[in-house]
């Protein structure tokens, strides 16, 4: 619903929930500065959950090592979610370690101009359909991914309903 | 001359396409799958999804936060309750709200009476999808007992609308505890008779076992997840290893597979089905009075903003919700984990050797739900 | 005309019909089920001749098994490319194979006259006995060519499985 | 007169047939979804007449009226005739199958083999229907009828062979007056045995792959409605029948019995195995085809050649009839075992692990690897 009237709200002063990590949180996001160094990520914490951004050319670099990580040991991708800024795209990687119990989020931005990140399915097999959906909805670009078909959409359709920018009320399917 | 086809090549015998679905009586819904078969053998199979796309999430966008949970409801439509749950739960998450012991726990029986539920609805269907005529009708005797508390707790059957952000729309009537009383006893003895008429039976078991087996590691690696994760024996459940609303509190046991083949898949639920019942029975011993709105909650929700992810044990699984608020009445962004997704996607893997038959049996264990699949 | 000769007339025509239909037949689906029905209809000549049992074993072995398992190969198979064969190089010794046995058909039908012989009913218990006492050692050598057949094709079956 | 006789009371006798076998499906319809209904606990057609007795004639009455749709691209020719290619069989076997001493329309000398050969022409229609539809999941049913037939027809044949041995003779009346303690009690083995195959051949639970809903969605019926459908129901349903009556003959001493008439008897009996036939079909789940075959050709074929021998053996030797009995049993006791150990222990009996949650809870890992001081074994969901 992009083209409707600015709604009386008073954005501004909504405020941000502020991060409210436990200790294990607190202990998790130190070791995953301390590990990501090299990467230069930007960690902080929302809510209880520590997100790390990096940059989309060493994604999978970062998710191998989150992954083969022994103390880190992320081996389960719980949730691939596309978010549309409408200047950029993140793309989110919610993690989770079976044997560890423990949880983060990596995040990449991706230019909307250029909307191409590189698959993930090297790392987290699962990522499969997923990467599918967001090239569906988003049209992100995964590079790499084996068969980026339609996924939900009919083959054929039209422009990325998931962007805030898809006309939905111009859109005639028929 | 033109004679050449009879004596130098031999007869290609033909490799059948066959198109399973969209119409077909055991997809489970409307989910296509195209599989070439040698004989009865699977030579490849490749899944097609999409045609109950309803856009939920983007749909979401333009709604306000209680509308949405309209939309949760008919994402997985055998198990509303656990949608409506994980969504409320992110909101409260982000809102930093407090629910009242009461509805917490109201929240926890609604859940599992929908786990059960759902368990019985896959138990009836996958009857079916091995030739059995009769579990369905068990199954459903005993769904129906449910439909019928939920009917009267939330005045529908199916859609149920319940949960609100800070508690629940309304408290349950006043004889609730008495018609779980009457109808715990009969679950138990339900759930029992089930398990005799089907799990070992020698043909059920012929045609289950060393089926569509799914090792640990690729369970993982698809990341399925519940109840298809577990019997691949990952001992995971969300409800322990991240204890959300008032679970911690409760003694129950996750059911876990060794092989990881249709039977374990059927038979974890089988368990899960008991297991809820135990879960039950402890809320309803602890069942506190109270209030079931947490105050200062307001009609129109405007959560700071901020994103959250919360997951929940759904009866098919982890189910997900990322949410983002910038602040308004409306989510800027709604991301749905649903465990049929994944678990669909994990079946490529269990198709190794098998036969036309044994197609229908995994995807029956695998008990997707495509309104969640394809949102 | 008796009763009998007319039945055995319609018979006769619809075995040949049928026979002429399965070469003839474009389509060989059509092909084996016309073959179905001039063996259905031979299975009736031999009531005719009072050899029931034989009929019987004609519908069993043939119509129920043997054709059977031809419509399960051809559906088994490409059916469109058969409908592209117009011609097959077996056709000269297909011809000579058939002239001979229209020959000796000939001939035979040349030194018995079909009347001569008096219709005699034998009992599935004589033919028993007969079989399995005068007639057990040719009895038993067609048993064994039925069986060298069987192991035969179970080694095909497996060889063509293991590869 | 003659005419008469040779034409017209054989014919009447047909029709006669037709109108009972009608009225025969209709009752076996009704029984099946009543007794179904009692085994799922439901009550069945309650609503059409007392006791839904009408049902079977309102769904009856529902398939004729109904629009006969044939697919494009169908073979127009074959799709139609093949309904009445698999009735025909079915209804000719009954022309030799006594109902009672005198009861029958032409009692043949053979008439055993003729009622196991005609049969096996019913598979044609099968065939010719699944080729015809132009659907892919009709050519897999009738492939899979045409595949189940040939494996399940030896069974049968060596079965009637024992039987004839027994009894000396394959003439149907004769072999029911011959027995002494019936069959079923002389030869068990060889009445397991007819009832599996039989199964298997009429394509009944939990032999039915052929139109195996869940899989193949119909077989080679999935294209066909209306009236074309239901001559294929009936065809069904009189094979059924038959396979009940011929079991009854073969095995349970036919019409014999004592106070009620003769008819009624066999009529009880064939109840009875049918009744049998649909409580399997309440309980059983369905075999898959591989599992099809090997039980035919490596467990039945094997059998009914066993069963030939151990009836040679007693016949031969002049043994009390009780010797064969025990054969028999010896046989399917071990048998039975066998195949249970395969299938059921075959790798220890199957179950799942409980794992209580206190347990996995208690396994949340300590996080000394975090290097921190303080650490926070609870769940922090607030």
């Amino acid at each position: 619903m992009a083209e409707q009237p600015p709604r009386p709200h008073r954005r501004e002063e909504a405020p941000t929930a502020g991060p409210a990590l436990d200790e294990r949180g607190t202990a998790l996001m130190a070791l995953l500065a301390d590990r990501l160094a090299t990467f230069q990520p930007q960690t902080a914490a929302v809510l209880d959950e520590v997100v790390v951004t990096v940059p989309r050319e060493r994604l999978v670099e970062v998710l191998e090592l989150l992954k083969g990580d022994e103390q880190l040991d992320f081996n389960y991708l719980r949730c691939l979610s596309v978010v549309d800024y409408k200047t950029y795209f993140e793309v989110v990687y919610h993690l989770w370690s079976l044997a560890k119990r423990h949880k983060a989020v990596v995040k990449v931005r991706v230019p909307y101009e250029d909307a191409k990140t590189p698959s993930v399915i090297p790392v987290y097999r699962g990522a499969d359909w997923y990467e599918r959906e967001g090239h569906d909805l988003f049209g992100l670009m995964f590079e790499g991914h084996p068969n980026l078909k339609p996924l939900l959409l009919y083959e054929g359709f039209d422009g990325y309903p998931g962007r805030k920018s898809f006309p939905f009320h111009e859109y005639n399917e028929w | 001359m033109s004679g050449d086809l009879t004596t130098t090549r031999p007869l290609d015998t033909l490799e059948l396409m066959i198109n399973m679905g969209p119409q077909h009586p055991s997809t489970h819904g409307v989910f296509r799958m195209v599989v070439w078969v040698d004989g009865e053998r699977i030579v490849n199979m490749e899944p097609y999804i999409g045609y109950l796309h309803r856009g939920s999430e983007k749909l979401s966008e333009g709604e306000l936060y209680n509308q949405v949970i309209t939309l949760f409801d008919r994402l997985d439509y055998v198990s509303n309750f656990n949608n409506e749950l994980t969504f409320c739960m992110a909101i409260e998450k982000l809102m930093g709200v407090q629910v009242p012991e009461r509805a917490q726990y109201i929240r926890v029986i609604m859940c599992e009476l929908n786990r059960i539920a759902s368990h019985l609805l896959f138990y009836g269907t996958f009857g079916l999808d091995v030739g059995a005529m009769t579990p369905i009708m068990y199954g459903f005797r005993d769904r129906e007992r449910i439909q019928s508390i939920f009917e009267a707790v939330s005045g529908a059957r199916l859609m149920h609308n319940y949960f609100r952000v800070g508690g629940l729309r309304q408290d349950v009537p006043s004889d609730f505890r008495e018609r779980m009383e009457r109808l715990l006893p009969q679950l138990e003895q339900g759930v029992e008779e089930c398990d005799q008429l089907l799990s070992y039976n020698e043909v059920f078991l012929a045609r289950t076992r060393s089926i569509g087996v799914l090792t640990k590691e690729e369970a993982i690696a698809y990341g399925a997840s519940g109840p298809v994760l577990r019997a691949s024996g990952v001992p995971e459940d969300v409800r322990v290893s991240e204890p959300y609303s008032v679970y911690d509190r409760f003694d129950f046991n996750v059911p876990v597979g060794k092989k990881g083949d249709c039977w374990d898949r059927y038979y974890v639920r089988v368990e899960e089905m008991r297991e809820s019942l135990k879960i039950i029975r402890q809320v309803l011993a602890q069942l506190p009075d109270g209030p079931i709105m947490a105050a200062g909650v307001r009609r129109i929700i405007r959560p700071p903003r901020g994103e959250v992810y919360v997951r929940t044990e759904n009866p098919r699984g982890d189910f997900g919700v990322f949410l983002v608020s910038d602040g308004t009445d409306k989510p800027y962004r709604v991301k749905i984990r649903p465990p049929s997704f994944l678990n669909l996607q994990a079946m490529q893997a269990m198709m190794r050797n098998a036969y036309v038959a044994d197609v229908v049996v995994i995807l029956g264990s695998v008990d997707i739900v495509l309104g969640e699949v394809d949102r | 005309m008796s009763p009998t000769l007319a039945v055995f007339y319609l018979l006769a025509a619809i075995t040949l019909g049928s026979a002429v239909a399965v070469v003839s037949s474009r389509n060989v689906v059509y092909a084996v089920l016309a073959l179905l029905l001039s063996l259905v209809a031979v299975a009736g000549l031999f009531i005719l001749l009072l050899a029931e049992f034989l009929a019987l074993v004609q519908v069993l072995i043939y119509a129920g098994a043997i054709i059977i398992v031809l419509l399960f190969a051809l559906m088994l198979t490409r059916v469109e490319e058969f409908a592209r064969v117009r011609d097959n190089p077996q056709r000269p010794i297909a011809l000579v194979v058939a002239g001979a046995v229209l020959g000796i058909l000939i001939a035979a039908f040349l030194r018995f006259s079909p009347a001569t012989q008096e219709l005699k009913h034998v009992g599935v218990t004589a033919l028993g006995s007969e079989l399995f006492t005068r007639w057990a050692i040719p009895f038993e050598v067609a048993s064994l060519v039925l069986l060298v057949a069987l192991i035969g094709a179970i080694v095909i079956a497996r060889a063509g499985g293991r590869e | 007169m003659s005419l008469a006789a040779t034409v017209l009371v054989p014919l009447l006798g047909l029709l006669a047939l037709f109108t009972f076998l009608s009225a025969v499906v209709l009752s076996l319809v009704w029984i099946e979804r009543k007794f179904l209904g009692r085994i799922q606990m439901r009550l069945g057609p309650m609503r059409v007449g007392p006791f839904g007795l009408l049902q079977p004639v309102a769904d009856a009455v529902k398939l004729v009226t109904k629009e006969d749709v044939m697919p494009f691209g169908a073979n127009r020719a074959l799709f139609w005739v093949a309904p009445l290619a698999m009735f025909i069989p079915a209804f000719m076997v009954w022309v030799t199958i006594p109902f009672a001493r005198d009861w029958v329309i032409r009692n043949l000398e053979l008439g055993l083999f003729y009622v196991v050969a005609v049969s096996v022409l019913s598979i044609v229609g099968l065939v010719m229907a699944g080729w015809s539809s132009a659907n892919k999941y009709a050519v897999l049913g009738a492939l899979r009828a045409a595949a189940g037939l040939i494996s399940y027809e030896i069974p049968v044949v060596m079965v009637a062979l024992a039987v004839a041995m027994l009894a000396g003779s394959l003439n149907l009346v004769e072999i029911v007056e011959r027995q002494a303690p019936i069959y079923a009690v002389v030869a068990p083995l060889g009445a397991l045995l007819l009832l599996f195959s039989g199964l298997a051949e009429t394509g009944r639970t939990p032999f039915d792959i052929y139109h195996a809903e869940s899989e193949v969605a119909g077989g080679p019926y999935i294209e066909y409605s209306g009236a074309h459908w239901a001559v294929f129901y009936l065809a069904e349903y009189v094979s059924t029948f038959a396979l009940g009556v011929l079991i009854s003959l073969l095995f349970l001493g036919g019409w014999r019995g004592p106070w009620l008439p003769p008819v009624l008897w066999l009529l009880i009996k064939a109840y009875a195995v049918i009744l049998v036939i649909f409580w399997m079909r309440g309980t059983f789940p369905r075999l898959r085809i591989d599992q099809l075959m090997s039980l035919g050709w490596k467990v039945l074929v094997p059998l009914s050649f066993a069963n030939i021998l151990i009836a040679g053996v007693q016949l031969y030797y002049r043994w009390p009839w009780w010797a064969l009995t025990l054969m028999s049993v010896a046989l399917i006791v071990a048998v039975s075992f066998e195949v249970y150990r395969r299938v059921v222990l075959a790798g220890g009996k199957p179950e799942v692990e409980l794992v209580p949650a206190r347990e996995l809870r208690r396994k949340v890992p300590v996080r000394e690897e975090f290097k921190t001081t303080k650490v926070s074994s609870e769940g922090q969901q607030g």
